[in-house]
C-alpha cells in the first residue's frame, strides 16, 4: 500500500505517543487526532485519548477549566502544540508578526499553550509547513517559551517538532532541536534551506519509518471514521 | 419571572459594559448579538470565557466593542476571525491577550468573591509581559524560590448566553456547558436566551436541576428559537456551517461584513 | 469496569491514607465505612468536606482515625458526636480545625492544581493560630494594606462517597452533591459505593451526564444498596431517624458503641 | 392570643432582617429560620431566605462552597451564629472550652463561621441560653472574632445578640454590647446577674414588642408549615 504523506505524519506522532496513559487533543488538530487514536488503538485501549470540542472522544463535562485543571494535576501526558511561528528554543507564537498589539499579521490568540507547554510532560509541535516563514530564527511574541530557568514550576515541556519534512528532538537541556529523522523524499540540504534556526544533527539520522499496511488499513478504516466526529471536513 | 424580548434584553446591556460571552461550541447568544448590533451598542468590554468566535468578530465589525479580553478569536474550521484581525491591525480596540486557563480561574476567583487567583505556566511568556494586571509573587508554601503567577478575579457586569430551556421562575437549565454556570455565578447581572420555557420548576426536576442556572442568579430570559444561529447547540440544532463559511467570507472586509449582517439581521428565518 | 465488592474497596484504602469524606448530607459512604472498621483500618487522615457526623465518629470509635480535619463533627439534630468529642478531650486523635469554606477552597485548590487558594475572613481567629501551614500575605492585589489567608491545596489519597447510581463503564451519577464531583477530581483515587449499576451509558445520556462523574476519575466502584444507612440518600432514601437516635445514645461510651457496631455490622438488613 | 417565648424571638429576630435581600440559615436554627420565612411573608418575598439542608427552602446546587461563595460576593445580606461561649466584644466560640486542643468540653466545631462572621453584613447573634457559662467575658477559643482592625477586610460582622433574656445590639466602633429591649417578664437586675460581661444600656430600654394576633396566626399556620421541612422535630 502506499502511505500519503498525511499518514506518515499521523504514524511518526502516533509513535512518540507510547506509554502515555492519557492524550489530549485541542482543536483543529486532525493529525495529531488521527495520531492519538492510532496511537490508542495500537495500545490495545491502554491509552485513552481526549479530543476538544468532540461528542465521542471526550470525557469533559466540567466546563472550560476542566481540561487545564487535568493538566495542572498531571493526568495528561502529551498534547499537541503549534505556531504562526516556531523558532530554534521552541518558543511558539500563536499570537503575530510584528510588534504587539498592532502586528501586521494577526493570528488567533494564545489559546490554552501559556499554560499547557509549561504541564502537560510531553509536548508534541506539530507544524505541517516547513519553511523560513514558520521556522524562525527568533518568534515576534512568546505565547509560551520552550524552556524556563530552572527556579520555575515547569513539568512540561516541548518533546518534538514534526514537520512536513522532518522529525527534530527537542533537548531541553541545550534548548536546541536535533534532526532525527527525515520524511523519504525529502534532504538534509534541503531541510537546512527552509528551516530558519539552526538545529544540531542527531549521530544516526534515519528515514522516518513508514507505516506497514496494517496500520494504514487501520487509519483509512476506524481511525478515518473516529476522527470524522470531531473533524469531518478532514474525513472527507 | 424576568420574561423579557430580545431587543428588550439587549437594550438592558448598556454601552461600555464588562460582557462575559462563552466559546463557540457553549451557547452563544447570537440573536442577542443581532439585537446588540441593532441598537448600536458602542464600548464593550467582551470577556471571553476563554475564546469567542463569530460573535466577538460581529460585534467588533459593527463597531461595539473597545476592549477584547480573550484567550483567541477564530472561526475555528471556516478560518480567521476577518473583522477582529482587521481591528487589530488598525488599532482600533484595545487587546488584553490571555491564556485560557489564566481567564477561566480568573473568572472563578470572581465567582468565589477572593481578590485573585494563582495559576501556573505563563511565565516567560510575552502574554504576562502585557498584562500589568497579572502579578508575579513567589510562593508563600513553597521552601525555595517558586515564582507563580496571580491573576485578578474577573467580575463581568454582564454575562450574556443562549441555554436550551428555562422556567417561569427564571431557572436555566445548561446540561454540560457548566462554563455558563461559573459565569452566571460571578457577574453582577446574567441575561439568557433560550430555545424554550417550561411551566415546570427545572429545580424540581431530578434529572435537570442539577444542571440548572437557579433563578437568584439570572436577571432576565428572553425566549429566542435558534439563538445561536448559524452556530449549533448542544443536543438542539447542528451548526450551519454553510452560512458560517458565508461568514467567513464576508468577514474579510467591512463592505461584505456589511451585507451579510444587514441579510441575517433578522435570523435564521429572518 | 472496575467493580469490585464493598470488602475489597475497604481493602484497597490503605492504613495511613488521607481520606476525603462528604458531609452527613451528601452521599456518606457507611457501607464502606463498616468495611473499614471491619479491615482495623489504623492511622487514616480524615478530611470532611466540610464536615462529618455518625461517619467520622464510627472510624474514631473504632480506632481507625489519627487525624482529623474538618469544620465541625456533628450528629446534627441527634447531638454531639460522643466518639469524637471522647477522643478530643482523650487526645488520642490530631485535630486539624476548620472552616468550611476553607476546606471547600483547599479541596478546589487541589481540584485544579495550584498550590495555594486564597479566602476571606480566618484572620483572628484562634483557628488560624493553630494552623500553621494556613499563612497570611499582604494580598498584591491591593494598593494599601491588606492581610489575607492562603489555604494549601488539599491532596487527598483517596476520595470515598456514595452514590445513586453508576454505569458498567464506571461513570458515577451525583445528582445535586455537586462536592462529590470535586471530590473525584481533586483525589489521586476515588472509590464509590453506589445503590444501582445500569447497563446504560450515563455519559451519553443528555440529562444525567451533567452531573456525572467520568469514569477516568473513578478508580473502583462496590454496590452496596443503602449503603449510607442509616444516614439517608437524596432523591434515594430518607435518614433512619430511630437508628441514629439510637447511635446517638451509644456514641456517648464505648461500651455502647461497640455494641452497637457490632450489631449494625451487616448494616440495614443485616 | 398568648405569645410564647419562642414565638416572642422568632418576631425579634424577624423585625432585625427588615430590608435584607437575602437571608441565610445554617443548619440546626429553627428559630432563625423561623424568623426568616416569616420577615419573608411579611415582605411580600422581597427578602430570599436560603435555609441549608433544606428541601424546599433552599437553591444550592453547586456543592459545600456555593453559600460561601455567595457571601463572598456579598449576594447574602444577613446570616445567624451561635456560640457555646459569646464574649463581651462579640467573639463566639464554637470549638470548647479549656486549653486547645485537649478541651474539657468538646463542641461540634466552628463550621463556617470564620468567614461568614467576617463578610455577611448582618449577623444576628442568637443563644437562647442566657446564662454566665455561654455569655462569658472572655472565651476561651475564638472561632470567629466580634471585630477586626481596620486594615482587615471586613464588610460583615455581629449586628445583635438575642437571647431568652433580652437584645442587645452590638456597637462595632466600641466593640461592644447595648443593652436595648428586655423582654416581658425579664428584669435588667436578672439580666446583670446571669451576663458575663460588661454591656452598656440604651437611652431608652423598652420591653421587647410582641407580636400581632395576626402574625402570630401567620406563624403558627404557614410559618409552622414550611419550617416543618428543615426542622420537623421543631415543627412538632
Amino acid at each position: 500500500m502506499n502511505c500519503k504523506p498525511q499518514e506518515l505524519l499521523i504514524f511518526t506522532i502516533a509513535r512518540m505517543l507510547e506509554g502515555i496513559e492519557h492524550v489530549a487533543v485541542g482543536v483543529s488538530s486532525p493529525i495529531p487526532g488521527s495520531a492519538a487514536l492510532l496511537q490508542r488503538s495500537l495500545s490495545g485501549g491502554t491509552t485513552q485519548v481526549t479530543v476538544l470540542n468532540s461528542r465521542n472522544l471526550q470525557t469533559l463535562n466540567d466546563g472550560a477549566g476542566e481540561l487545564f485543571d487535568r493538566a495542572a494535576q498531571g493526568r495528561i501526558g502529551a498534547f499537541f502544540l503549534s505556531g504562526g511561528q516556531i523558532d530554534g528554543k521552541a518558543n511558539i507564537n500563536l499570537v503575530g508578526i510584528g510588534d504587539y498589539p498592532r502586528h501586521h499579521v494577526r493570528w488567533s490568540g494564545s489559546f490554552g499553550s501559556a499554560m499547557l507547554y509549561y504541564l502537560v510532560p510531553r509536548v508534541i509541535l506539530f507544524r505541517e509547513e516547513h519553511t523560513r516563514r514558520t521556522l524562525v530564527d527568533q518568534v515576534d511574541f512568546i505565547s509560551a517559551p520552550g524552556t524556563s530557568p530552572p527556579e520555575i514550576y515547569r513539568p512540561g515541556g516541548p518533546y518534538a517538532l514534526v514537520t512536513g519534512r522532518c522529525v527534530f528532538m527537542f533537548d531541553r537541556a541545550k534548548a536546541r532541536f536535533v534532526l532525527t529523522s527525515i520524511h523519504p523524499g525529502h534532504r538534509l540540504d534541503e531541510i537546512r534551506e527552509n528551516t530558519g534556526f539552526a538545529f544540531d544533527l542527531a549521530n544516526n539520522i534515519i528515514e522516518t519509518p513508514l507505516p506497514d499496511d496494517a496500520t494504514l488499513t487501520l487509519l483509512r478504516g476506524p481511525i478515518a471514521q473516529e476522527i470524522a466526529d470531531p473533524y469531518p471536513a478532514f474525513a472527507q | 419571572m424576568p420574561e423579557i424580548s430580545v431587543k428588550e434584553l439587549a437594550n438592558r446591556i448598556p454601552d461600555g459594559a464588562k460582557v462575559a460571552i462563552p466559546p463557540s461550541r457553549s451557547g452563544v447568544a447570537l440573536a442577542a448579538t443581532r439585537a446588540l448590533i441593532g441598537r448600536k451598542a458602542r464600548n464593550l468590554h467582551l470577556v471571553a470565557i476563554p475564546t469567542s468566535g463569530i460573535q466577538a468578530d460581529m460585534l467588533i465589525g459593527a463597531g461595539c466593542v473597545a476592549v477584547m479580553e480573550c484567550a483567541g478569536v477564530t472561526l475555528d474550521e471556516h478560518g480567521q476571525a476577518g473583522r477582529f484581525v482587521e481591528a487589530v491591525k488598525a488599532g482600533s480596540i484595545t487587546l488584553r491577550d490571555s491564556t485560557c486557563p489564566a481567564l477561566v480561574s480568573g473568572l472563578q476567583a470572581g465567582e468565589k468573591g477572593i481578590p485573585f487567583m494563582p495559576m501556573r505556566g505563563l511565565i516567560g511568556s510575552d502574554l504576562l509581559k502585557y498584562r500589568p494586571d497579572y502579578r508575579v509573587i513567589d510562593n508563600p508554601m513553597s521552601d525555595g524560590p517558586d515564582p507563580i503567577v496571580l491573576l485578578p478575579a474577573i467580575t463581568p457586569d454582564i454575562a450574556l448566553f443562549h441555554a436550551p430551556l428555562a422556567d417561569r421562575h427564571g431557572n436555566v437549565w445548561i446540561g454540560t456547558m457548566r462554563e455558563l454556570m461559573t459565569m452566571a455565578h460571578a457577574a453582577r447581572q446574567t441575561f439568557v436566551t433560550v430555545e424554550e420555557i417550561t411551566d415546570a420548576d427545572l429545580m424540581w426536576d431530578e434529572l435537570r436541576a442539577p444542571a440548572t442556572i437557579p433563578a437568584l442568579y439570572v436577571t432576565a430570559i428572553a425566549q429566542a428559537p435558534h439563538g445561536t444561529w448559524p452556530l449549533g447547540l448542544q443536543g438542539c440544532h447542528e451548526p450551519d456551517n454553510t452560512e458560517l463559511a458565508r461568514y467567513a467570507r464576508a468577514s474579510k472586509n467591512a463592505d461584505d461584513f456589511a451585507s451579510w449582517i444587514a441579510r441575517t439581521a433578522n435570523g435564521k428565518n429572518g
